[in-house]
């Protein structure tokens, strides 16, 4: 499994490093948040004139046809520099849903995606559900030769400043949750009602209301059955973005807690002299690297479509969420008061963890989840399944 | 002593006295301070009704409670969600005054915490002096019947709302630096004070940056000798032996986690408090609260009996402190994607917008990362575990 | 809930104290350990003269009155000792639930475990349930005006010594596991078949066999309905005086740990001095005295008959299983090789520990019952008991 | 390379070679050492296979398999419960001879490695030199061509099945204690040698003392340039750079913990492997498990690309071992009662008796005190994290 990068994957990597640090600075971040805007539409545009809007969409659809490990790079960096701007929900859920359904709707948004004119959300949690599949209680009703849907969607990331919403909605007429059908709702129609809020990594989301909202017949991408397949499809890339990014945060906040712990000096000597500060540091670097490898394995088994990746996506959404917390969490810790401030960039690792860690299920579900893909012969699955990653490397 | 009726006098006093706008400022409080203008309007009642001070001597305006009366009105303060008091005036400095001031300072300024018309701020920790306190730098030299201080203190809480700030500063440079330090009470408005507000992880100020440029403060405002202001200012750990009630405090977060539990379901919609994985990581916390709770009772009814309470003293503080990150984090988690919304106006008791989290999940993640600054103030954990392991030790 | 002391309970703990440190050295212990009786006939004996078989019992009963409070003393020793005297089996077992059951025969028992010619055991695990309460598939069918008991027991601790055995079984005539009523057994019925082993705490255990034993119709101490009350009335002080030995062990494990550490010099300092070492010591002594208070308040609580005990109890013993295993590794960890020996005291608390933690009950199971006993708003019990601890003191 | 066939053809070899009594010997084994008949009996069968020193280059018998096969041979015997190797002239004297051995040394010592005619132990802690290896007093005296060798050995494995042992020893006082030390070759023949076997926690001998008195060894049996043996010992940790299996072994935990569970109840009666609140924390376990495996796939194929390992090596032996721990204590917990029964005979491969508990609990409760050393020998997991904060912090 050595992930040796290839000359592209390498110049990917340095590029978009190279782009965050000349221009997404701590300082302009706080500029940014502190003004009423969702997110920088600048660095939008400069993501999309990087290329970076195409990257993980198929040549076919217009896009680089960048793999997992493409995305992972990416991610990683727009963990470690605390990005705030929507690609995940913007490229990664919207866009992978689209790509995932095609047709020429999705292929005339997608275009808009990675020409970064258009924002898209993905709007699936309810009050009683927060995975995409979940049962929901918002309801399509055919009318019209159309649809007709009705109900509330909650903490819909990027929301606000999207143009379309990409919603999960039953067909079941009758009352209780059923099972989510895919609805794709402009946000200018009528009917259509966001409240914004920031949230607290920086983002923005909203809470959608649906009143009746009147759809053509071509507005539903999928049925609950198709759904439940594009969403399998999209759902471990996703997974694999929210753990990369993850892992870029632990690098941010060990990195800096190395550099503060070096310089700060109390009795005497620096932080890092103290025995029990260097062991601190030490069970850092264990938990992130333990967690890049999960992150790495899961790009590997992605790029060739294994059949073990669910089961180690699940098993690295649960071990980064532990991780970056632990890491985070520690980060402020050596610090002290100072990492407890908006004005440094320490802080803000842990709640953009905080929130992963509630994103596409938190740790205890991926364990379940986990158990249930091993089947309890879990640790045996590189002897079974035909010479494990050896075999086709 | 029946403390069962006592705690239904507390109770009873409670139920009458706290307004809802005091309940709610004490449901939204996510640190150690509640909105100030409720915490005072709380703390006024209390003056009035001769509660403010219970860890005080009945002479200065204390109630004249035991320890277990203490105790139990802490509890019932915190189960009724009244809001904290601020700690400066009432638990630091009062006691400190009362132990080390003149008379004149204790006339004058004893009276004026109680009823709430000084609030204090503390002015201990310096850029360059956390945890080694000892290395503070903000200089007073003396200048005929004054002072003059120059430097600046950081992590000065509700240094923004206060009108008074007891200080440390070096009134001579030893080879020892604990012993070149004095203890100066400073008027927020003499000139040359500049106060700036540090915005906090959760996007509110309770933390001031005070600078001291060339101010002057009056010789009589030292408290104890001059270069023997360490003294006065350990004194302030030893008054909080007893004096903890994480207790309180991880009921009031349990309870919090308790109503989450009912109203709000896991990712595929189960109810949390039916996930036994999940309870079964909430009852590892209870049952360590719990052996909390009774260690706390052990120093206390200890004290009672003229014990001394040694490194369980500590140990209270490290270990209620990391149960009570616990427990936050255990909300956390059960509050779900519910947790992501910023509103940090939806805090105070005034707002009355719509808020984007359910309220039962609205504090969560500002308890969460507001919390993580307990094992850091007074005295970092690390640094806490040095202390003990001193104790236990004898190294 | 401040647990002063009375004049004789303070020269119960200075007396056992000192007959334990004058007689039961660790040397002595491992040459009764390496010999083939399965404990020191001559330190049961002496328990006997100074009292201690007699402790827990009503005057009424021939016994001393002994509360909680002497309970916890008296276990706090032993653990700390590492006496492997079957006081728990014969005295706190065997005698708690002949004391329960009344009536003449039950006298004659008790008159013989408190002078010390008696030995009991209480055998109720078996394959598929390791709880008094378990449901059991022994089987006891009338006959003959009596009893015929036929099954297996498993583990039964101080079931080789034993004069009687107390064993649980089902008068359900249907095959399965049923409710256990509890039958008196002489160790030297026909049928009775003992295969003995020691056990890794240097006590001794059997696995029994029930060949069709007959016994009186009086042999039934309590059928089903009565045998669960009477186990529960046995349950916490047995609990209590498991916590107490677990903390018994930390206190020797910790004193060991800070001896040592304070002697042995590596890289030129004592272990003492390295910061880690410390702060690790500072762990393991938090986790003892947050376990030791636990402990206090089961005692206080049972001492004055508190509806709190059975909640108190489950935390106790979830609490001295986490903290007597965090204390005892780390009482290994801290020595080094020196721990890992037979010949040095320190591991063999490891050992009890993790006994004492299979033992009516581990951790996981005392969590999910102190959920069920606290029924949710556990914390919020001082304040609805009527004003906690502090009413009745 | 097609390493599905390789591990096939590893896979037969195994169902063929490995008799029921090896098997249990594997089965049974609960540390670092197997049975010591059934050790060398599988020792000889992969000599004569010409697979028992896979890490050997070629030329001085390996196998000459890439680290990729190295990793699913080690795997594969594990999963077969092959009895595990003794490492000491296998992965540690035999590498340690071919880079720093005479041709002399070689010649001799190594085939004898291979058959299996040596058996090696290791003499390198003393009792006031653990974790402080540096501070070793045992003396080396010149006399003619023979060093006089005096004092002691102590946590020598094996070294009451050995017949020869490799020493550090001190030939010099220096003010660096680690530049006086020499490395010799000692036949425990030799007269003047005392092993005195130490009874573990689990009842049974692995470690010993040996005590040196007078003992000669020719200078010839002197492994690099004298006083230079720190240099030559220091290899060793080098060579175990990717040399870890700890994925193996924590794979044969998981198999044993499913064993446990798909047999045993909890104390109500309830299937273990049905306990939610238990399959959570068996599954924390299992991803951290899945991480650490993937680490040494990492750096295995870094390896094989020709990259450093750096600080990862040593983090695979901090985090696989404490993991192993975890593993055990779950195992432990699973087994419920079963764990208490204690028959150190029960677990040799040709006890013919009834045990106490069932097979599947076995080995619960020495594999958990056993592997409570895992964290103690070849350095403690203290100084582990000493060296690694070294390599991150560059202080």
């Amino acid at each position: 499994m050595h992930l040796e990068l290839s000359e592209e994957q390498r110049l990917l990597a340095d590029s978009i490093e190279r782009f965050l640090r000349d221009h997404y600075a701590f300082e302009r971040r706080r500029e940014l948040l502190a003004g009423s805007e969702p997110f920088g539409r600048d660095t939008w545009q400069a993501f999309a004139d990087l290329g970076l809007l195409a990257l993980p969409f198929a040549e076919t659809q217009g896009g680089l046809g960048g793999g997992a490990v493409e995305l992972l790079l990416l991610a990683e960096a727009l963990g470690r520099h605390l990005v705030v701007e929507p690609y995940f929900e913007t490229v990664i859920l919207a866009g992978g849903l689209l790509a995932a359904c095609g047709g020429e709707r999705a292929a005339a948004l997608l275009e808009g995606i990675q020409s970064g004119a258009v924002q898209g959300a993905f709007a699936y949690a309810e009050r009683g559900g927060g995975l995409p599949e979940s049962a929901v209680a918002t309801r399509a009703q055919p009318a019209a030769g159309g649809w007709r849907l009705a109900g509330r969607k909650a903490v819909v990331f990027n929301g606000a400043a999207a143009d379309f919403l990409l919603v999960t909605a039953s067909e079941e007429t009758e009352g209780g949750a059923g099972a989510p059908a895919l609805f794709l709702v402009p946000g200018e129609a009528p009917g259509v009602h966001r409240r914004p809020y920031r949230t607290w990594d920086g983002r923005s989301a909203c809470e959608l209301e649906l009143a009746g909202v009147e759809l053509p017949a071509e507005a539903r991408l999928f049925d609950a059955a198709a759904f439940a397949g594009a969403w399998a499809r999209v759902r471990d890339r996703a997974l694999l973005f929210l753990c990369a990014e993850a892992l870029g945060g632990m690098e941010g906040a060990f990195a800096a807690t190395v550099e503060y712990t070096k310089g700060r000096v109390q009795f005497g000597q620096p932080l890092a002299r103290f025995q029990v500060v260097r062991h601190r540091l030490v069970d850092m670097y264990i938990q992130k690297e333990l967690a890049r490898s999960l992150v790495q394995a899961l790009a590997w088994h992605l790029d060739r479509d294994d059949p073990a990746a669910p089961r180690i996506a699940a098993a690295a959404k649960a071990q980064l969420s532990a991780a970056g917390r632990f890491v985070t969490e520690n980060a402020i810790q050596l610090h002290g008061g100072i990492a407890m401030t908006d004005e440094y960039h320490v802080g803000h690792y842990l709640k953009r963890q905080a929130v992963i860690d509630a994103l596409l299920g938190d740790r205890a579900w991926h364990l379940a989840r986990y158990r249930r893909l091993a089947d309890g012969g879990a640790l045996q699955a590189t002897e079974t399944e035909g010479g494990g990653p050896w075999t086709s490397s | 002593m029946d403390y069962g009726a006592f705690r239904r006098e507390v109770r009873a006093f409670l139920d009458e006295a706290l307004t809802p706008r005091l309940k709610r400022a004490g449901q939204l409080q996510t640190s150690v301070f509640a909105d100030f203008e409720a915490t005072m309007e709380w703390h006024r009642i209390l003056y009035r009704k001769g509660w403010v001070a219970p860890d005080w001597p009945p002479e200065y305006g204390g109630t004249g409670w035991d320890l277990i009366q203490r105790h139990i009105f802490q509890e019932e303060c915190k189960l009724a969600d009244a809001p904290s008091l601020l700690p400066m005036g009432l638990q630091m400095l009062g006691p400190l005054l009362i132990r080390y001031g003149t008379e004149a300072q204790k006339a004058h300024y004893l009276p004026r915490i109680l009823s709430g018309e000084d609030v204090w701020c503390q002015g201990y920790s310096e850029p360059g002096a956390g945890s080694d306190l000892a290395s503070l730098k903000t200089r007073a030299v003396r200048d005929g019947d004054h002072y003059v201080v120059d430097g600046s203190k950081i992590w000065t809480s509700m240094a923004h709302h206060a009108n008074r700030i007891f200080c440390l500063v070096r009134t001579a440079n030893t080879e020892k630096p604990q012993a070149g330090i004095s203890f100066l009470l400073v008027d927020m408005a003499t000139p040359g004070i500049t106060v700036r507000p540090i915005v906090g992880l959760d996007g509110r100020v309770e933390q001031c940056e005070v600078f001291f440029d060339g101010v002057r403060v009056p010789v009589e405002n030292r408290v104890g000798a001059e270069n023997q202001g360490w003294e006065v200012a350990k004194y302030l750990l030893a008054f909080e032996r007893g004096g903890h009630h994480f207790a309180a405090d991880h009921k009031k977060q349990l309870r919090r986690i308790a109503r989450i539990l009912a109203a709000e379901a896991d990712p595929e919609g189960r109810l949390r408090g039916e996930d036994p994985d999940f309870c079964a990581r909430l009852a590892a916390a209870e049952v360590e609260a719990l052996a909390l709770e009774y260690t706390e009772l052990r120093v206390k009814g200890g004290l009672a009996a003229g014990a001394s309470p040694g490194a369980l003293s500590s140990l209270i503080k490290v270990a209620g402190c990391e149960i009570g990150q616990r427990l936050d984090a255990l909300a956390l988690e059960a509050a779900g994607l519910w947790c992501a919304p910023f509103q940090p106006e939806a805090l105070s008791p005034d707002w009355t917008g719509t808020p984007a989290a359910p309220d039962h999940a609205l504090t969560a993640m500002a308890c969460y990362v507001d919390n993580r600054a307990s094992t850091i103030y007074g005295g970092a954990a690390e640094v806490q575990r040095d202390i003990m392991a001193r104790h236990l030790l004898g190294l």
